[in-house]
């Protein structure tokens, strides 16, 4: 477990997050290189089915994140999303995916520093937690890998 | 209910008329207040001088014994004592290894769930709402609510009362059927630190605080830490002479002044035991009617009857 | 009965409907769905205590449609199928003729939608206990046992979409599931195919579910798969303050939202 | 196949410095469908795009990828680039590699592997990529300018000098703003009226300028050159064409004793009142919460009064919708509300007022006429303290920043003061001052020097009421900390400046963003300072953030200038990433099932029904439809759909399902 | 070969499973999963569910699984690299404890992957299969097979097959060489049985219920009769369970599934009941509506299979009823026909 490198994909809108990691680089706030950023234009525009995508395709955590309430650039999108949330985050925990390893959070254009924040404890958390073994056993790689079965 | 009690020194020594006024008037209101067993010195005005994990380690051993205790609430009457305690809580949840450490040197569990209670977050807690109910005698005198700096200061940490305008006491004392003036010096250094080496230092700063409650027609004053007691109240003649006038107003703990309000006798709450002779002559009283009926006569239609 | 099938009867001879979607005697010990376009066939209509599937997934059935104007028995379940259907612009008010047969026996005909409104207002619309029971204890489990139960369940499945079809809000002519570009759910029923095939199904029925348990009836391998969606109707209620096929012109609990929706894991 | 061209950009040794470049393309070139693969030291120089077009046209490429700083930097360069080299500029995505990448991670090997992840996504998500074509749409030419401060006024008379329609709204009953309010301005002491109330007979005047006063912006839908502006027009209970502005009406009204606003409470005014003698539009209004009618049904002396029969009591509140092109937003500001400070005692002493109500006193129009006499018993004081950062820098109980005005108004007081009250004298307790601007430091200087003010460098502790004495508790920090009483006859608070109550809820209507302090957000603090991210809104004057007159006015000019700039088109280019719902061939026509439930989500009222009708004329399928001028690309509808029948151009499905396969599949 | 009659003591049954997986053979059997009853690996006889009517779904696929991989590839620079799988790597397998018309099924799976290009996936894993049947001695309403050519201790299809003759013995007919072959495991716990023994008397009653004949030709008649097919189907909601249980169904998709680097090739059940079975790229779908798909699924089994590979498609086993979610009776709708 000690060389353990996780595998996080960020899902960040354009206006706030993004543009807030742009900042943490402006500022040289160095963080994990584990995490990588996938720009939407808004959180309302994150399909819940790209969460599932990610753990298939082997992500260990994932982080979803956008503009702070009120503040979002196309002014509701953030609102819907964050009930898209809720329900979709009842529904990870009641089949038992680990909820634990999506973290979802509001990073402004103006919060290099939370962003830098963000990334590192989820890295941590995640290096702490291990592969996700529980979706590694189901995700495309394994059955790429997989020898021939006789029975399903 | 037990609520766990926290006398620290005063309460034993040279306050022990605050302690038994916060034990009779919860007597009164049927609350139990276990002393913490084998509690120790809060470390309060020298040991965050001189040592800081010490200054720690004291409070929190206390706050380790209410929790072994299953105390959630702990009172804490004296100013400085809650003062010291707020702080500990605040400086080991915000620092695990400070906490660790300092834990480590207690040997006890410490898990920072405890309440640390000043007397009026006591009172607001437990009695408040069923104190005018209780109140037979109002404390119907002009009364000069006085604060200090223990029980507000740092804001940041006891998040208690505005700190430089308090109001808590003040609503105490109305509810008690008193008249709580305003005036200027609610919050100025009564000079604790110095009441015993700079006695003159003290006669200068306690004497303006009672000069301003005299000047403003006050009959007594309402404090709730011992420290300040003692300065407006032991070192009167100190003041006077400094006054250069004799300025007879007795000085209460907001305890005493909720027992008489709720009819608990002198004696009980250790009015006997001030330096200045606490005379409060019976006045009238404006408002005999309780709140409710009041309440009625408003009633609009009632009027145009 | 005989009320139902002379008012079924009266109704088609009037032409005030070309068909009737009701319930009529099926194999051995079984009910089943009857489209009485003729008084003959009216007469084969029945109401029993297994007459309890939802039937209102027919109203939206192209074949069925083509029957002309249609009238149905509805139950609950069934009713709130149509409201809901209605605030998704598939049913419009008075397209169809709806009859409800009440505790007594007697018959109840609903002018409107709103007259619906009101009936459903007063009904009984929770999940069993039961249900309610098998929820909890699911909940109850750990992370991994909850993983553990549903990979076991999901396993079984065979991708034959008993459930989507039976579904009266599965009406969508090309389901997520049948998109290709791209491939958002694995066509195989592995595990994963399952997993994603489920969880997207649950959650395109979160805040549109209404309860009938037509999936899991319908689920030839015995998945409960009514579950997922039936422990979502208590956060969507409790949370925004909606519940599915309750009103005609209701806006979707996800397609909306308060500016002070709860939440405690954003950070 | 695709021919993709990949470009990594050094960016001198800012990425260079962290990130194996030349590896970075070299990895890049042997993934599928790359074509040509380089790296350079400068991929935004003249050089670099060269470069890029060269490369374009040599290896006939398809689709271009710039590893290279973010997209939301250089991406309008390089699609620029693209577009020059004919290739459509939506083939060309950035991996951004700089911000996210080398300035956040030390050198070393996965800061490198991190940035091939990055490159090998975008090549992956390009693949995926549409050439579209940038989206048209008209321009109305007319602004709305909300706010009829001096920024409100500046800004609508630049716009319509510039010959196009300004719609302005105030929500008082008169134009003017805080200027109007004030006596003389700094540093020149000239009488802040004189050179304000012409500008308001102008905006009055002004052909091109509807002014609506009393009236208030409800809502705002629609975009960048085509905004749809509800404006509500509160019940002056005045026919405003026959009111001919005597002013009779507001001298019989028996309501007499109601706190005047515009004297911030020095002053009464009556139930039907204007609000100062200069104000535009000069017609009063009536104050329904304070009229004798409107609270007991009876009074009416008013209306018998008025020789033009202009009253109207039962006059309701008017809808009005504007067509806008363009909006500025001039709102302003407001002073703290002074109960942070209960140890001042505003509100509880007479004699503690705030900045604005010294103004009032020192006003010739004021309530004192002039006179500086205190409040309590009209006395005039022979020591005044001003308390200047009165809530300003103080992130204890106040704001963290710096009010800007504060310091110069103060000197300005202190200077007014001593030449109306020549034996009194003026104390100021400030922490530093900070007079930066044209003349502004010898203003101070003159405070100082030739008006003798006290100027003591410490705060107030206190202050407290003894003997008709105001006593004032500070320290002097310059002489050694040094605790200070003064027994003042009056105190003057420079209370901070906030932003405007209800600006929050102005900017959620307005759609723009706001900062910490509520203040309206600019786009970029120093290259976009009056734009906000809401393209088409602007922003003039101290609704950005505490600003001084020629500030205000400068702001409200460079407003101006760029609404000017967007009405000199008639029609204004879209980026066209928006959403579009898929059609197909009958009989299916589109995979859309017509739940509309996308219908709600849509911030900007973009879906439409399309009704599918055969050929005789019967409707048999309803889809939805994006309007293409009202859709911003939000996608929330995308990610609602079940059907998947709406996609989004630059962040469709499959582009961003494919850049997380690419993302996680090494 | 001629078939070989032997008696087995009921309690040496354990004994032949251990041999089985003691020599390494897997054997798949009925398992009761809850309500279901799924076909499935097993080491020991007590998980085997023996006295069940039936699996709920059909055997078929022990030679043909519900998801299959059938080509593997990875994405090169220039090319596209392809590794076929081998289709014998398939262990000997023992499919043990169904029922005839589950072994009978096959021959109509034979017929269809059999016919040129045939199927190497199916066929070997088929040729590696060895049945072991179980006669039914009880039947329900929905079993038909005796009115579609099987029965209750229908031997086609099987290697061997049991009838329970008494609480403790069960008569073993060994049918074919493969079966011939596996009995050489148990062959010492065998005794030979007596030939008068009425096999029959041990079987459940299933009463025929329609002439096949006249289902044949009626329904390849009734190809135009859409009032027919519309009034059987109208309460059909076009779901694939009837297809996915059934033990002769054999209609298929290919899938892939790909990262950027490689993927797989996966060959899955496939159902007409589906409206997207038949929809062409242009939006044209041949099969409109639901009637359609339902005369198809009746007219693959009872006239195009007979006519073209001369088998029915239909064993009579009545799962695809039990399934339906809608009541959908085949038996019902084919004695109707037959009565046309």
């Amino acid at each position: 477990m000690q060389d353990f490198e996780p595998k996080i994909v960020a899902f960040v809108c354009n206006w706030c997050t993004y543009a807030g990691a742009d900042l943490t680089g402006t500022s040289r706030t160095k963080y994990a290189a584990n995490v990588k950023i996938i720009r939407f234009p808004c959180t309302g525009r994150i399909d819940f089915m790209i969460l599932m995508k990610a753990f298939e395709n082997g992500a260990d955590g994932i982080i979803v994140s956008g503009c702070h309430p009120n503040d979002c650039h196309y002014s509701t999108g953030n609102f819907h999303a964050r009930r898209r949330w809720i329900v979709f985050r009842n529904l990870m925990n009641f089949t038992g995916i680990d909820t634990e390893r999506i973290l979802f959070s509001w990073v402004s254009a103006a919060e290099g520093f939370k962003w830098a924040d963000v990334v590192n404890n989820t890295v941590a958390k995640i290096r702490e937690m291990g592969p996700y073994e529980n979706y590694n056993k189901i995700a495309v790689s394994t059955l790429l890998k997989e020898e021939v079965s006789n029975h399903e | 209910m037990k609520i766990g009690f926290y006398p620290g020194c005063s309460m034993k020594g040279g306050a022990r008329e605050y302690q038994e006024s916060v034990v009779a008037l919860a007597k009164v209101f049927d609350i139990e207040l276990v002393e913490i067993p084998d509690w120790n010195c809060c470390g309060a005005t020298a040991a965050h001088n001189l040592n800081k994990e010490l200054s720690l380690s004291l409070p929190a051993r206390i706050m380790a014994l209410a929790e072994k205790e299953g105390i959630t609430d702990i009172v804490v009457p004296c100013a400085a004592c809650y003062n010291r305690l707020s702080v500990t809580k605040h400086e080991l949840a915000e620092d695990a290894s400070l906490c660790s450490k300092v834990t480590g040197i207690i040997d006890l569990k410490y898990s920072g769930k405890t309440n640390i209670l000043n007397i009026i977050q006591f009172i607001d807690k437990y009695i408040t709402d069923k104190l005018e109910e209780k109140v037979v005698k109002p404390f119907n005198y002009n009364t000069a609510c006085y604060y200090g700096c223990l029980l507000v200061r740092p804001h940041a940490i006891l998040n208690f009362d505005r700190v430089e305008d308090p109001q808590s006491m003040d609503v105490l004392v109305k509810k008690s059927g008193g008249n709580a003036i305003d005036w200027a010096f609610k919050t100025e250094c009564c000079g604790a630190g110095m009441s015993v080496s700079r006695t003159d230092t003290v006669a200068r700063l306690s004497g303006d605080i009672l000069k301003d409650a005299s000047d403003r027609k006050a009959e007594v004053m309402v404090v709730a830490c011992p420290m300040c007691h003692s300065n407006l109240d032991m070192r009167r003649p100190e003041i006077n002479k400094y006054l250069d006038e004799k300025i007879s107003m007795p000085v209460l703990y907001i305890s005493q002044v909720l027992g008489l309000a709720v009819g608990l006798d002198a004696k009980t709450l250790g009015l006997n035991r001030h330096m200045t002779e606490v005379i409060l002559p019976d006045k009238p009283v404006k408002n005999a009617e309780p709140a409710e009926v009041s309440k009625k006569v408003a009633n609009p239609e009632k009027m145009e009857a | 009965m005989n009320e139902l099938i002379n008012k079924v009867t009266k109704l088609l001879n009037d032409k005030t409907i070309d068909a009737f979607i009701g319930y009529g005697q099926g194999s051995t010990d079984r009910v089943r769905a009857i489209f009485a376009r003729t008084v003959e066939q009216a007469s084969k209509l029945i109401y029993t205590p297994a007459c309890t599937f939802n039937l209102s997934g027919y109203l939206l059935k192209h074949e069925v449609k083509h029957l002309g104007k249609l009238g149905i028995l509805a139950n609950v379940a069934a009713l709130r199928s149509i409201m809901q259907l209605a605030s998704e612009f598939q049913i419009k008010d008075g397209e169809v003729y709806i009859l409800f047969v009440n505790d007594d026996a007697s018959l109840t005909e609903f002018s409107d939608f709103q007259s619906i409104e009101a009936f459903l207002e007063k009904a009984n619309i929770d999940i069993t206990p039961d249900e309610k029971a098998r929820i909890e204890k699911i909940e109850a489990m750990s992370v991994s046992e909850r993983w553990e139960f549903w990979n076991k369940e999901f396993e079984k499945c065979i991708k034959c979409y008993a459930c989507r079809a039976a579904c009266p809000m599965c009406y969508c002519h090309r389901c997520t599931t049948d998109v290709n570009q791209p491939q958002w759910i694995p066509v195989a029923s592995h595990e994963r195919g399952n997993l994603d095939y489920h969880l997207m199904r649950a959650m395109h029925l979160a805040g549109r579910c209404i309860n009938c348990g037509e999936c899991a009836n319908a689920c030839p391998m015995d998945i409960p798969l009514n579950l997922l969606t039936y422990q979502l109707i208590d956060p969507i209620k409790t949370g925004f303050g909606a519940t599915a096929g309750m009103k005609a012109d209701a806006v979707y609990a996800l397609s909306t939202f308060k500016p002070d929706d709860k939440e405690n894991f954003i950070i | 196949m695709s021919r993709i061209g990949v470009f990594v950009c050094h960016c001198g040794e800012n990425i260079s410095a962290t990130v194996n470049c030349e590896k970075v393309a070299q990895i890049s070139k042997e993934l599928k469908g790359v074509e040509f693969s380089t790296d350079y030291k400068y991929m935004c120089s003249d050089p670099g795009q060269t470069m890029l077009k060269e490369a374009i046209k040599e290896h006939k490429l398809d689709g271009v990828v710039v590893a290279a700083c973010s997209p939301r930097m250089h991406e309008p360069t390089f699609r620029k680039a693209c577009s020059e080299a004919g290739l459509n500029p939506y083939l060309c995505e950035m991996s951004n590699i700089r911000e996210h990448c080398s300035w956040v991670h030390p050198k070393d090997d996965l800061t490198t592997e991190k940035a091939e992840d990055l490159v090998r996504v975008m090549v992956e998500k390009v693949k995926k990529n549409k050439a579209l074509n940038s989206i048209k749409v008209p321009v109305t030419k007319t602004a709305l300018v909300i706010g009829g401060g001096v920024a409100g006024i500046q800004a609508a008379l630049d716009i319509a000098n510039c010959g196009h329609k300004v719609v302005m709204v105030e929500k008082q009953p008169s134009i003017g703003g805080h200027m109007s309010q004030l006596s003389e301005t700094f540093p020149t002491l000239d009488c802040s009226q004189c050179i304000l109330t012409p500008r308001m007979v102008e905006i009055a005047q002004h052909p091109n300028i509807t002014l609506y006063t009393y009236a208030e912006v409800e809502k705002v839908d629609g975009f960048i050159g085509n905004f749809k502006i509800t404006v509500r027009k509160k019940s002056k209970s005045l026919d405003e064409h026959l009111c001919t502005g005597c002013g009779l009406c507001t001298t019989k009204c028996p309501q007499k004793k109601i706190p005047n606003e515009f004297e911030r409470g020095l002053g009464f005014r009556p139930a039907i009142y204007v609000p100062f003698p200069q104000a535009v539009p000069n017609k009063p209004v009536i104050d329904r919460e304070n009229c004798t009618y409107y609270i007991k049904g009876k009074c009416k002396v008013c209306e018998i009064v008025c020789p033009t029969k202009a009253i109207r009591f039962d006059q309701e509140d008017e809808l009005v919708e504007i067509e806008a092109g363009a909006i500025v937003l001039a709102t302003g500001f407001d002073v703290l509300k002074s109960d942070f400070f209960p140890e001042y005692g505003y509100g509880k002493y007479k004699d503690v007022i705030d900045g604005l109500q010294f103004e009032r006193l020192a006003s010739a129009s004021g309530p004192t006429m002039g006179e500086i006499r205190r409040p309590s018993d009209g006395q005039i004081p022979k020591k005044i303290v001003f308390v200047a950062c009165a809530g300003s820098r103080d992130p204890a109980k106040g704001i963290e920043y710096c009010s800007k005005i504060c310091c110069m108004y103060t000197a300005k007081h202190a200077m007014l003061y001593k030449h109306k009250v020549h034996d009194g004298t003026p104390y100021v307790f400030y922490m530093d001052i900070r007079a930066g601007g044209k003349m502004y430091e010898e203003f101070v200087r003159r405070a100082i020097v030739e008006d003798e003010t006290q100027y003591i460098r410490g705060r107030v502790s206190t202050i407290y009421e003894k003997n008709g004495k105001l006593i004032v508790k500070g320290a002097d920090t310059l002489m050694g900390a040094e605790p200070v009483e003064i027994e003042a006859d009056m105190v003057v608070l420079a209370t901070a400046g906030v932003a405007n109550h209800g600006a929050e809820a102005l900017a959620q209507t307005v759609h723009v963003s706001y900062d910490a302090y509520k203040f309206f957000a600019e786009a970029h603090p120093k290259l976009k300072p009056v734009e906000t991210n809401t393209a088409g809104i602007f922003l003039a004057g101290a609704c950005q953030a505490p600003k001084d007159i020629p500030e205000s006015v400068a702001a409200a000019s460079g407003a101006a200038v760029k609404v000017a700039a967007l009405f000199s088109n008639d029609e204004l280019t879209r980026e066209p990433l928006i959403a579009v719902v898929n059609r197909q061939a009958p009989p299916v026509f589109s995979s859309c099932v017509g739940c509309f439930l996308c219908q709600s989500v849509c911030p900007y009222q973009a879906i439409e029904r399309e009704e599918i009708k055969n050929r005789n004329g019967e409707v048999i399928k309803t889809l939805a439809k994006v309007n293409e001028g009202l859709c911003q690309g939000c996608g929330t509808c995308v990610a609602l759909c079940r059907t998947k029948a709406i996609d989004i151009h630059g962040y469709s499905n499959q582009q961003v399902y494919t850049e997380v396969m690419a993302l996680l599949n090494d | 070969m001629d078939k070989e009659l032997k008696i087995l003591k009921y309690s040496d049954l354990s004994k032949l499973i251990e041999r089985f997986r003691s020599k390494g053979f897997p054997v798949l059997a009925p398992v009761q999963k809850g309500k279901v009853i799924e076909i499935e690996p097993v080491d020991t006889l007590d998980t085997i569910a023996l006295d069940v009517l039936l699996s709920t779904q059909s055997a078929k696929k022990a030679a043909f699984p519900k998801v299959e991989k059938v080509l593997e590839y990875t994405l090169e620079k220039a090319a596209v690299k392809q590794t076929a799988i081998d289709p014998n790597a398939y262990a000997e397998t023992i499919l043990f404890g169904v029922r005839p018309c589950d072994a009978s099924g096959f021959k109509s799976l034979d017929a269809i992957f059999g016919e040129a290009p045939s199927d190497a996936f199916y066929l070997n894993k088929k040729e590696k299969t060895t049945i072991i049947s179980f006669s039914c001695p009880t039947a329900d309403d929905y079993c038909f097979c005796t009115s579609v050519g099987g029965g209750p201790g229908y031997t086609a299809g099987s290697d061997i097959q049991f009838t329970a003759i008494s609480k403790d013995e069960l008569l073993v007919e060994i049918l074919t060489e493969k079966g011939k072959k596996l009995s050489g495991l148990f062959n010492d716990l065998l005794t030979d049985a007596s030939p008068s023994i009425d096999k029959e008397k041990f079987l459940a009653d299933v009463k025929v219920v329609f002439d096949l004949d006249k289902v044949i030709s009626n329904t390849t008649a009734a190809f135009n009769s859409a009032e027919l097919w519309l009034d059987q189907s109208l309460r059909c909601i076009g779901c694939g369970a009837c297809a996915f249980v059934c033990p002769t169904c054999a209609c298929f998709d290919f899938q892939d599934e790909q990262n950027t680097k490689k993927g797989v090739r996966l060959r899955l059940w496939d159902s007409c009941g589906f409206s997207l079975f038949t929809l062409h790229t242009s939006g044209h779908n041949p099969r409109e509506v639901q009637s359609q798909r339902w005369r198809q699924r009746i007219m693959h089994k009872f006239s195009y299979m007979p006519e073209q590979l001369k088998v029915l498609g239909c064993e009579g086993c009545g799962r695809c009823s039990r399934a339906c979610p809608v009541d959908m009776n085949i038996k019902e709708h084919l004695t109707s026909i037959a009565l046309q």
